[in-house]
């Protein structure tokens, strides 16, 4: 195994301290409940918004805590869901009176945590809405299924819900933005090599040197299809397609459009596929007017990419507009 | 079966926690075909609390006991494993109520009170390739052979083998609930680690009955 | 291989393209020379602030160009220094009153391009300082040798200079500026794995499953030493003890330190390392001002890091704090 | 040697161009070793140009023809190889000036000449384990074999043999400069690519001469 690692069992909360250390005027470590929070939580104006999931898709979400994005994570262990407990407590910690909002990705295992921490908390008198995401395209939705995961849409969904809830929005404004961001954000995956988990300490799954997996979750778990590796602009094509015809979106829209990185993909090779979705997209007539190029929600160092889009009004592009501030930053 | 005593009961919670410690890599293995492997991970690290505070577990009477073990495994084991043997677990807890021995009819309600929690928490049931492919027959195994009379050595031995049959007849199964189910047809082939838990653990619990000091 | 890629020899300007892309309203490319511009550039009342190198640094340096950063940066291909032409066509394209700055990292086929397309620049009546960034303990420093590389602490010089140039400084202050910057930067870099160029096609080198690289550079040269793998501590504490004992850095200095991804190692694990190093600089009585944990001197894909470690003055801590836009964002 | 032509000096070129494009992986593996694997790509991408705008240079006379070529190696190849095989090629140019043919002695001052200028140009010597240690020994056999009266196909033959000895011995050196001096005593046991390249080059010409038809 390749990696910076010192105990397994430690990853995430050395990782956790790390972040509390890089940013000791803005965020907090609560190690009892791998709990990273705003210093300024709870604030009494304004609704707390909370994202659980597992860890090992940074910056999601531990990183992308602060002003404007999430007022608090708490994620599980790596791809696990955080223990119900850390859902209670967080809750309790965060609780604001003008609410909580629990933001889950569509996983079993996240979804009962928060299912149960909120029966919980609820009897304690917290006030709580829960916001689902299921960006996934690659996962078919049914009544039979357990319906779509949540991936790299996720962001959109967090940050213009941040920044509505920066701006005063209470929770059923915030709820009901949120569920017009997912209904509209659509993300496709897909991975040229497995990701290894630092407590497996070997690859989750094997992948011949001409294969590539489409359709993989940002857990490791292999995809839909296991296909003949292509090159860049083909893979785009696939994903694109995928994205597109699933909501779909259509000529005249205006988007936004995220190449995500799933950790092991270079930034330089992200604006390869940047540069032929932009141009792929124009081609359709759909408008690109706000672009998001890097690591978003990752698969710990799996090689692959996902894109997102999402179709853009003038209440969502001013969200996704407004000002943020979080653990990443180049200055 | 005879009647369980609250360390018989603590003996079950006792062997199978080992058994969760002990197959850690084995179960994230299993997890890691079209899963996301933290299965054993997820275990071992809670039932390693189990193990840790042991000597520390309210043992009032049956029910308050499994009630503690429970919160340990509901508020501390994260993934889809947390809830759905936690819930499980406080099921139980609650079937057994206040008391510090257990009728065999009593521990089959036990058990179908968890089964009903997991079904009901993971909104799953027999079919979908879950642990309670191996689990919901062997409760029936264990249900026959208490009617039929045979001990406890015996009835766990016979509940290990459905179980293990059960679990390995997962492989013919496409998941419909849990990550695995996003796989869809390719999960056709595989096992799922959970059923293949419940297996372990109670062949776990049928090897190590017939050597434990009486209990009071 | 496993990269995002069609034709390895459009590698470096598929990527260029979709920087600009991305950036259609501050940045420019000029295909002919690999060049990233920014859009605004040059501008009389403001010093050209050039940097090129090697591909495969990203986002060193295409994508830092933007304001209080570079004014454009015109890369080699993959590792390879750019051709005299592009430094000679970037310069004039770039002219300026105020005049020129180069920012060169050490390396032979950097110096000869910059050292010819400055003496040609220079005919044409061009003004052009050059500063030189060759921050890297790892290689020896003596007349006998080409002297130190430059490497990530290249990103404090930019910055600095970047910042001061958006302020008006002239040329000769730039200098000054620069020099300073450049010689209270440390960094030393290891690499857990080799890097694949897209031209090669395979890894640089091969490392044992059990073996780590001390001391590489960031174009997939071998480092000095071949270890045995140790734990990110056990690293951690190698890089900074070069580091420290370079300069030296002494209790009370006030510094940047930056933990920096070669591209191949995801945020997690940079953080983790972020952390114990932050704990042991503390230690030693160094303060940590101001902190960077990212990417921004890689080498393709590889696996490893380096540490940075900054001297500030007030000056240089105000440099650094400026206001900077660049193609790297998360918002 | 007799007389070169400037049809001489193309061929000269040609042989030269193609081999760097035919051996761009070889040269890549090489550089590989304690370099950074570009030597080969940047050659190809280079001498590729030259071919492909071969009829379009500026055949006046032999300087001017020179001086064309060295412009697109020096302004479109990368690394360390574009300044330094460039500045060798813009001084032999200049040595040669405005003739259209070339006797022997003139031939070893322009191979002198971009000696010189690679010296300059990379502040390095014989001894520092790059071109010039094939480079060197094998224009002092070329004015040997001139000294002798060996024919053309003769004296790059002998040269030929001259630069692969000392390319094979770079082996044994440590690296003073350039990318592979980073790695100090490691770039002991491995070749250098340059001075490979100089012998490849030279082979190429030494089999492709005696095939050529005469030229004007
Ligand atoms: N909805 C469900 N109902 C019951 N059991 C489930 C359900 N989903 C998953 N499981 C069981 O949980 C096991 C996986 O547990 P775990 O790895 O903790 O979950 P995950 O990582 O997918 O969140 C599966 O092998 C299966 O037996
Ligand atoms: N200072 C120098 N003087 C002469 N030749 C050099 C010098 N540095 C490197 N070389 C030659 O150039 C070759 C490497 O070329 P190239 O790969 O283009 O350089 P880079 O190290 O910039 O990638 C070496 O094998 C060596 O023969
Ligand atoms: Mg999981
Ligand atoms: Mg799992
Ligand atoms: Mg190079
Ligand atoms: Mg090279």
């Amino acid at each position: 195994m390749k990696k910076f690692v010192n105990d397994p069992q430690q990853f995430v909360p050395e990782m956790l301290k790390g972040i509390a250390l890089a940013n000791p005027d803005t965020l907090k470590y609560v190690p009892e409940y791998n709990l990273i929070m705003r210093i300024d939580a709870p604030r009494a104006d304004k609704v707390s918004v909370i994202q659980g999931s597992g860890s090992g898709h940074e910056p999601a979400h531990v990183m992308i805590v602060g002003k404007g994005m999430l007022d608090a994570a708490c994620p599980g262990d790596v791809f696990a869901a955080p223990p119900m407990d850390y859902v209670l407590e967080t809750s309790k910690l965060l609780n604001s009176p003008k609410g909580i909002l629990h933001i889950i990705n569509n996983y079993t295992g996240d979804r009962m945590a928060f299912e149960m921490g909120k029966e919980m908390a609820e009897a304690d008198g917290l006030t709580i809405g829960t916001l689902l995401v299921d960006d996934d395209v690659a996962v078919k939705d049914s009544t039979y299924t357990v319906g779509r995961r949540g991936v790299a849409g996720n962001f959109f969904v967090i940050k213009a819900v941040g920044a509505a809830s920066e701006q005063g929005a209470d929770l059923d404004e915030l709820l009901r933005i949120g569920e017009k961001v997912n209904s509209v954000t659509r993300t496709m995956g897909m991975a040229l090599t497995s990701c290894t988990p630092p407590a497996k300490g070997s690859p989750l799954f094997e992948l011949g040197d001409d294969e590539m997996e489409m359709g993989v979750g940002i857990h490791g778990e292999p995809g839909r299809r296991r296909e003949k590796l292509a090159n860049a602009n083909a893979i785009v094509d696939e994903l694109l397609e995928a994205v597109v015809t699933d909501l779909p979106f259509s000529k005249g829209d205006d988007v936004a459009l995220m190449v995500n990185g799933l950790g092991g993909t270079p930034i330089s090779e992200l604006y390869i596929l940047y540069g032929y979705a932009h141009e792929q997209l124009a081609k359709r007539g759909i408008n690109i007017r706000r672009n998001y190029v890097g690591e978003y929600c990752t698969s710990l160092d799996m090689a692959g990419t996902s894109i997102t889009l999402s179709r853009l009004d003038s209440e969502i592009d001013g969200l996704l507009g407004a000002p943020a501030e979080i653990a990443i930053r180049t200055f | 079966m005879s009647t369980a005593s609250l360390g018989h009961v603590e003996a079950v919670v006792r062997i199978t926690a080992q058994a969760c410690v002990d197959n850690e890599k084995y179960f994230g293995e299993l997890d890691s075909v079209v899963g996301d492997g933290d299965f054993g991970y997820s275990m071992a690290r809670g039932f390693e609390l189990v193990i840790q505070d042991w000597d520390g577990f309210d043992r009032a009477d049956i029910g308050t006991f499994l009630k503690k073990i429970a919160v340990v495994i509901t508020s501390r084991i994260g993934g889809t494993s947390g809830p759905i043997w936690g819930t499980a677990m406080l099921r139980a807890a609650s079937t057994a109520g206040a008391v510090t021995s257990l009728e065999p009819a009593q521990i089959v309600a036990m058990l179908r009170a968890g089964i009903e929690g997991i079904k009901a928490r993971g909104r799953s049931d027999v079919g979908d390739k879950t642990l309670l492919d191996a689990l919901v027959p062997a409760v029936d195994t264990i249900e026959q052979q208490i009617a039929a009379g045979a001990d406890t050595a015996a009835t766990l031995r016979a509940a290990a083998g459905t179980a293990r049959e059960n679990a390995e007849a997962t492989r013919a199964m496409q998941a419909m609930r849990g990550r695995a189910s996003y796989t869809g047809e390719r999960s056709i082939g595989t096992l799922d680690a959970g059923a293949v838990a419940v297996a372990v653990i109670l062949e776990a619990l049928a090897d190590q009955w017939p050597d434990l000091p009486a209990r009071s």
